[in-house]
């Protein structure tokens, strides 16, 4: 559904990715892992067009009409109207607006319109907590709500395939939990999920794939349950030391 | 290069320099001026200055120019914007000076242009007919800057002829005692409600009110309810034209009605009357005109002719006779001589459409003081001797 | 001095001769222009020299300009000339001191609004007294003074502007608001109190300006105040020191000079269309010359100074010439006392615990990781101590000392110095520049001389030697990291903050960086690293403090809170949620 | 009691003519970020076409603007596309695009001045229309200054409704509030700060034309205008509506207090003073957020 080959990106001076390739199925949740600084959020904002990719880079989808669109080069609002939707690292919500104001701006890409009512529904099922709160301003929410409200907002815009940055981050375990779980059910309904995430082992245990990447290049791949045990994923993390589990 | 091409090149140069010896004989006389085109003070300059200047231009030009000698010459105009600005008006009254060379350099407008500008027309030797200057010390200045003229009276004159005016009418018994005054925080509108709130006193008015607001205030409402609270017969105020017309404006609105209404400077615009129509009837301002001279007459049609619209009724006239009595001056010395004609401006006696005009202490005495719409026009009602003085009529309530 | 700067210094020094003696061969139009062309230069430079380091547009000159132009009016028929142009500079001085005190705070388009408010404010207060107390509103000045005196005076405060600059950019008090300008979070770290340096430009700046009013005001005879207090002036003003380039010290003049010229030429040949061209010249001027005149000019010399820089570089391994830091060994207690202790600090923002009660030790000589996941509090923790963010309770102490309440400059001139997360260099600033900022503004500070060869020193340390030239913007991301690091060095610290300065290094720069750390600790210094490379951790430091969602969760040796069990979580996560 | 309501009615209507001044550029500033130095230059062209309207061709003004609101919006749109978009490309920060604007706005107000000029000459301006009273609980009011008023409450309203309850108004909110992340739901930024920037230029011309009725004008007063404007905007908090019409209203009514109470004299010293004390007391406005 995605396919993303090549792509590099420069953070000022430092190359922060080196030609990376990666593929998300439909359905699928893959996971990119990473230490601090390796170049994880950059990938995801390449993909989303926010940060510039040097030319040659690949990145093309191919949404529920199999109809194969490339999309290199291209502004970020025009990317989520082919069906990509980041939900950036800091959530990027609207602080100063409500909750339905955020929701029904995630319906904005003409995309979108047809379905807003049913999507909403579909939101607001997935997250209850948001049903009451349709009116309060984001600002005044607690860290784990406006993570919800920045999901839910992506979802607006029906994406083919969410873009999901650190979701975890400063949440609390229960949370946590929840948000995970929640990311397993949305999977179902036939999006392709490729997450970025802190919390390796939570997410290997929803995801399908996981790639990991050390200093802005994929340095190994495999399903989920390969990548539980892989001793690399941890040193990714921990580094080279002896570590009991 | 050959032969050819050489005769043809010395040629070319024989024609250049028969077109330079041209010039420099003079058939035209050049004349030259600076003025806010552009900043705050262009809307006083558009109304009140350039348009006589272009008139007067072309009248001359059309008559085939000012005779001097035995020749006519036209006039050629080298015109400089100040953007307002003191700086830039003094460095085009030098370039106009040092660099065009020109014979004679019209004033720019206000008091406070006219001023910065005096040094400098002095040490060049050009005369200077500050028409739109107004100071109570220009007899000081005169003397100082010999080249310098005043056309406007002084304040003090113009409060004198106020409170005349006022007096008679409160002899008459048409108004009572009680004064409301309101002026604008400058140097016009300081120096004359300075000078009339003595006349006023001395001559046993009651002054009820009596405030400035800054220039450029944007609701003069305030300042009118204050005054209407006071209950005054007469509404004495020194503004300026976008204050005069909103001070009608809003005394009409609140059912301000004193038995004299006095505003200005502004009262005296076409644009008055323009706007306020019937309203106008009975508003005092200062300036005026004798409507009976067939100068005037002559001169408001014309001017309507070449601009498009009346002139004012008062900085207008005299702007006007002052250029008059410039082309006068020359004519009568016969030459380009500047000196001879800034002494011949300041001794002569000259014929203009405000009638005759001989400058006391450099200046010019001939002036309306106060001013009544009656009618279609603005008569000069004060100084109440001064020969073609209307009576004053009291102002109707507004409509 | 050489041939070719005595050549430079001759031709300068005839301009000047040609331009002081234009009074007594031009015409009075030439002197007219003179005198506009050095009036606008003098403001124009006045406002850029505390605009253009700051990036605080004013628009406060006309009211500057007015004071003075006021103090002539009101002075001058008492005092002789001399004393009224020293009493315009103090009454300048003494109201940019009182305004830039309470407005200093404001930024961007707030700070120029309110400037414009000010001088608005000013002219009508003036305007008020003149009327009620003073009972006229014009004044008559009658000076005894002529055209050409103006003139040289002009041009005598024009150097006298043009000097101030060239000494300001000189002195600290220039670096200061140089590294203000660039990044004001960098200049409180190295020492700088940001505020006074600010204020002191302030005043200098207006202190030029109102002189020019009080030169100016006795060519115009008469002076009310919509002329002294002209709020075109001021715009004026910043449109000729933009156009020209505010950030440098002829920049301004390379405005004011073309842009008064184009003024007079647009007057004289088209006056009914003046505004309609000088527009349309305006936004062209925009397109084509986005830098402004001496950003044209730069940008020329700058790309013949980066083909000679292209030689000259050295790599990171081959410069370890010797210690640099010496500060253990001159003037370092020798006890046992921790040299930094945190006792139960805390910080929330909003309802976020970012630092939840932490409280640890940093013993003298040791370099302690502080490490934990992302978002785990570990660079606010490091915020607290050098006092980036003030801390809503604990103690926090330097040698025993309490330091929690101190502003960051305090606290770096106490010998704290760090690196930042996020790289920040002094981007237009050069790299011998940017590490001088480290060494110009502790205690003592070191400056000139001394300082420039300390500086050498540091640079080549940190494996930079040959780009102290360099602007810092163009240096690689790593080459940044050496030089914030340089710059933190300079500051001669007791303890160094290094927040994830290995993060994005390759294997083998990794290696070096790790090097340099060690060797800097063992000449003595003592470090604390936030950290996200293990092996750098474990290789590094004696001591770790593990940190989750605000809270201390583990303290002890690398390897052995690596292998706790709650760190591991603290990492990875639980698999079953 | 009856001179404090006076005050306060009298303060109401100047203060709704401050903030019907301000609203367009709080749109302009708040949400393209443009600081439009020309902002007034296109209230007295609209102020001319109003008049020309009115004297020539005798079409009152309320008319209109029916003529002169879309072409101050097709104006202000096409400056934005074909003037500031080259700006806002190349800016590559916040400050840059600031300097750049200043400065190419700066030159557009000179060009639109100059053609005024050169079309209507430098002279004042004035024409009455609806200059009747209007008696308010025992205070007595013009009715183009209350109608004024009336149009910044309905333009207000009616932008607040835009703004909050329609898609194409919340994405300008979004624009304004963070507009890294209005992109990522799809809002192409650039069209729609074209969008608010056009806007804020109809709105410039709605109160050109209302202010025509009651002021006198001339074609160098633009700048008067667009610095009251910026003085409102910062005062309130830029991009702030609400905060518009709050810090319209409080220096209406502390100018017409102070004109009643104290001295005519320092009305205008009072605005300056009052915002300078906002700023001081908080220094991104009445309702600003803190600097991002």
């Amino acid at each position: 559904m995605l396919e993303v080959s090549g792509i590099s990106a420069f953070y000022g001076k430092h190359r922060a990715l080196d030609g990376v390739s990666l593929n998300v199925e439909r359905g699928e949740i893959v996971v990119i892992l990473g230490a601090n600084g390796a170049g994880k959020t950059t990938l995801l904002n390449a993909v989303a067009g926010v940060v510039h990719a040097e030319p040659g880079a690949r990145i093309a989808i191919s949404g529920k009409d199999s109809a194969v669109r490339e999309l290199s080069g291209m502004p970020a609002h025009a990317i989520v109207e082919a069906g990509i939707a980041l939900v950036p690292e800091g959530r990027g919500i609207f602080g100063e607006l409500t909750v339905r104001e955020n929701l029904l701006l995630g319906a904005y890409p003409p995309r979108a319109r047809a379905n807003e009512a049913a999507n909403l529904d579909m939101v607001l099922g997935l997250f209850p907590r948001l049903q009451e709160r349709l009116k309060q301003t984001v600002r005044t929410m607690s860290g784990g709500e406006q993570q919800m409200v920045a999901i839910g907002r992506a979802l607006m815009s029906a994406p083919d395939v969410l873009l999901l940055d650190e979701p975890s981050l400063g949440l609390s375990p229960i949370m946590c939990g929840e948000l995970f779980h929640i990311l397993a059910r949305i999977r179902q309904s036939g999006l392709g999920i490729l997450l970025v995430e802190q919390n390796a082992r939570q997410s290997l245990a929803i995801a399908d794939r996981g790639y990991i990447i050390a200093n802005g290049r994929i340095v190994g791949s495999g399903t989920a349950e390969a990548l539980k045990t892989d001793p690399a994923v941890q040193r990714a993390y921990l580094g080279a030391g002896e570590v009991k589990a | 290069m050959s032969k050819r091409s050489l005769a043809a090149l010395a040629l070319a140069a024989a024609a250049m320099g028969a077109l330079c010896a041209g010039a420099q004989a003079q058939d035209t006389i050049k004349i030259g001026w600076a003025i806010s085109k552009t900043g705050p003070f262009a809307a006083g300059a558009a109304v009140t200055t350039l348009p006589n200047y272009q008139v007067w231009v072309k009248d001359v030009n059309d008559a085939g120019g000012i005779k001097v000698g035995n020749k006519k010459m036209k006039i050629e105009v080298i015109e400089y914007d100040d953007r307002s600005n003191s700086e830039e008006m003094i460095k085009a009254v030098e370039r106009l000076a040092t660099q065009d060379k020109v014979d004679f350099i019209l004033p720019p407008w206000s008091t406070g242009m006219n001023l910065a500008a005096a040094p400098i027309f002095n040490k060049l030797g050009y005369p200077q007919l500050a028409v739109t200057a107004n100071t109570n010390k220009a007899t000081e200045f005169t003397k100082r800057w010999p080249n310098l003229t005043f056309w406007l009276g002084l304040p003090s004159e113009i409060v004198d002829g106020i409170v005349e005016t006022f007096a008679k009418m409160n002899k008459d018994g048409k108004i009572g005692k009680k004064v409301a005054m309101v002026a604008v925080a400058d140097q016009f509108g300081i120096e004359q409600s300075t000078a009339a709130r003595e006349g006023l006193k001395k001559a046993g008015f009651e002054i009820v009110y009596d405030k400035s607001y800054p220039f450029g205030s944007q609701d003069l409402q305030p300042v009118l309810k204050d005054a209407q609270a006071a209950n005054p017969d007469v509404l004495l105020a020194f503004s300026y034209p976008p204050d005069t017309f909103a001070l009608t404006d809003t005394a009409k609105v609140i059912g301000f009605n004193p038995k004299v209404f006095f505003v200005g400077v502004g009262t005296a615009f076409p644009g008055y009357k323009g706007k306020f129509q019937a309203n106008a009837e009975g508003v005092m301002g200062i300036g005026g005109s004798d409507a009976a001279l067939p100068g005037i007459k002559w001169y408001i049609q014309h001017h309507k002719e070449v601009i498009g619209r009346e002139p004012d009724r008062w900085a207008s006239p005299i702007t006007y006779a002052s250029l008059q009595v410039l082309q006068q001056a020359i004519e009568r010395v016969g030459k380009i001589d500047r000196a001879a004609v800034i002494k011949e401006i300041n001794t002569g006696s000259f014929d203009t459409i405000i009638g005759k005009v001989k400058l006391v202490d450099g200046q010019n005495k001939n002036i309306w003081a106060v001013g009544q719409w009656q009618g279609n026009d603005f008569f000069g009602v004060a100084p109440l001797n001064k020969a073609g003085a209307k009576p004053v009529i009291a102002k109707p309530a507004w409509q | 001095m050489s041939p070719r700067s005595i050549g430079l210094a001759g031709a300068v020094l005839v301009a000047v001769a040609a331009a002081a003696a234009l009074p007594l061969v031009g015409s009075g139009y030439h002197l007219a222009l003179g005198i506009s062309l050095l009036y606008f230069s003098v403001l124009a430079t006045a406002w850029a020299l505390f605009s253009g380091p700051t990036n605080l547009v004013s628009l406060a000159t006309a009211a500057f300009f007015g004071i003075g132009a006021y103090t002539t009016a009101v002075l001058t028929e008492l005092l002789p000339w001399p004393v009224v142009l020293a009493a315009s500079a103090v009454v300048g001085i003494v109201v940019a001191l009182i305004v830039g005190l309470s407005t200093l705070r404001l930024s961007g388009m707030y700070f120029v609004i309110f400037s414009f408010g000010l001088a608005e404010l000013i002219r009508q207060v003036v305007t008020w007294y003149e009327v009620n107390i003073h009972g006229s509103v014009g004044r008559y000045i009658f000076a005894d003074t002529t055209t050409e005196g103006i003139y040289w005076r002009l041009m005598i405060l024009l150097a006298m502007a043009l000097g101030a600059g060239w000494l300001i950019r000189r002195s600290r008090l220039g670096l200061a608001v140089r590294v203000i300008g660039q990044d004001e979070v960098v200049a409180r770290h190295v020492g700088i109190d940001t505020t006074r340096a600010k204020l002191a430009l302030f005043a200098v700046s207006a202190g030029f300006m109102t002189v020019t009013g009080a030169v100016m005001a006795p060519r115009w005879t008469y002076l009310d105040p919509a002329i002294a207090f002209n709020p075109v002036i001021s715009f004026e003003v910043v449109i000729m020191a933009l156009f020209g380039g505010a950030g440098s010290l002829f920049g301004p003049l390379l405005g004011a000079v073309p842009l008064v010229l184009l003024f007079d030429v647009l007057g004289a040949y088209f006056p009914t269309y003046f505004s309609v061209i000088l527009g349309l010249v305006f936004v062209f001027i925009v397109y084509g010359l986005p830098h402004g005149v001496i950003g044209l000019l730069e940008s020329k010399v700058a790309a013949l100074r980066r083909a000679s820089l292209e030689t000259g570089m050295s790599a990171f391994a081959e410069r370890v010439t010797g210690p640099v830091w010496s500060r253990a060994a001159a003037h370092e207690p020798a006890t046992d006392a921790p040299v930094l202790e945190l006792i139960d600090a805390r910080k929330s923002f909003g309802g976020l615990k970012a630092v939840d009660g932490v409280s640890f030790t940093l013993n003298r000589g040791e370099i302690l990781g502080l490490i934990g996941p992302n978002g785990s509090g570990k660079t606010t923790a490091l915020n607290l101590i050098s006092g980036a963010i003030p801390a809503d309770a604990g103690d926090i102490r330097l040698d025993g000392k309490a330091i929690e309440a101190l502003p960051p400059h305090r606290i770096a001139q106490r010998g704290v110095a760090r690196t930042f997360q996020l790289v920040r260099v002094l981007p237009a600033s050069t790299c011998l520049e940017n590490v001088i900022a480290g060494l110009a503004f502790h205690a003592p500070p070191l400056w000139g001389e001394p300082a420039d060869e300390k500086a050498r020193a540091l640079i080549a340390r940190v494996g930079l030697a040959g780009r102290e030239g360099m602007p810092a913007g163009q240096l690689t991301y790593i080459d940044q990291k050496r030089l914030e690091l340089a710059r933190a060095l300079a500051l001669d610290p007791h303890v160094l903050l290094l927040d994830e300065w290995l993060a994005g290094l390759n294997p083998s720069e990794l290696q070096d960086g790790i090097a340099l750390v060690k060797m800097l600790r063992q000449e003595g210094l003592t470090i604390i690293i936030v950290e996200h490379v293990m092996d750098a951790i474990r290789s590094l430091c004696d001591r770790c403090v593990v940190m989750n969602t605000g809270r201390k969760i583990a303290e002890g040796p690398p390897a052995a809170v690596l292998a706790d069990p709650e760190v591991i979580r603290a990492y990875l996560g639980d698999a079953d949620a | 009691m009856t001179l404090t309501l006076d005050i306060l009615l009298s303060g109401l209507v100047l203060g709704g003519m401050y903030a019907l001044i301000a609203l367009g550029l709080t749109l302009q500033y708040g949400i393209a970020r443009i600081i439009n130095l020309s902002y007034g230059e296109f209230l007295i062209a609209a102020a001319f076409g109003a008049l020309f309207l009115y004297t020539g061709m005798a079409v009152n003004p309320i008319l209109g603007m029916i003529v002169v609101v879309p072409a101050a919006f097709v104006s202000n749109w096409l400056l934005y596309q074909v003037v500031l978009m080259p700006l806002v490309r190349r800016a590559k920060n916040q400050g840059m695009l600031e300097v750049d604007s200043i400065l190419g706005t700066f030159g557009v107000l000179f060009v639109i001045q100059g053609v005024m000029l050169v079309t209507f000459g430098g002279s004042l301006q004035s024409y009455s229309y609806l200059s009747v009273p209007v008696y308010i609980l025992g205070t007595t009011l013009a009715l183009n200054r209350i109608l004024a008023l009336v149009f910044a409450l309905i333009i207000g309203g009616v932008l607040y409704l835009f703004l909050t309850r329609t898609r194409y108004g919340t994405a300008l909110r979004a624009v304004a509030v963070n507009p890294a992340a209005a992109q990522l739901t799809g809002i192409d930024i650039r069209a729609a700060s074209a969008l608010a920037f056009a806007t804020g230029g109809a709105i410039v011309g709605a109160g050109g034309v209302l202010i025509s009725m009651f002021l006198t004008f001339s074609a160098a007063m633009g700048v008067v205008f667009t610095m009251k404007a910026l003085i409102v905007v910062i005062m309130g908090g830029i991009g702030n509506m609400l905060g518009a019409l709050i810090a319209g209203v409080l220096l209406g009514i502390s100018e017409t207090a102070v004109a009643r109470l104290v001295d005519p004299g320092l009305t205008i010293a009072v605005t300056y003073a009052l915002f300078l004390g906002v700023l001081l007391w908080r220094p991104t406005g009445l309702f600003g957020r803190p600097a991002r």
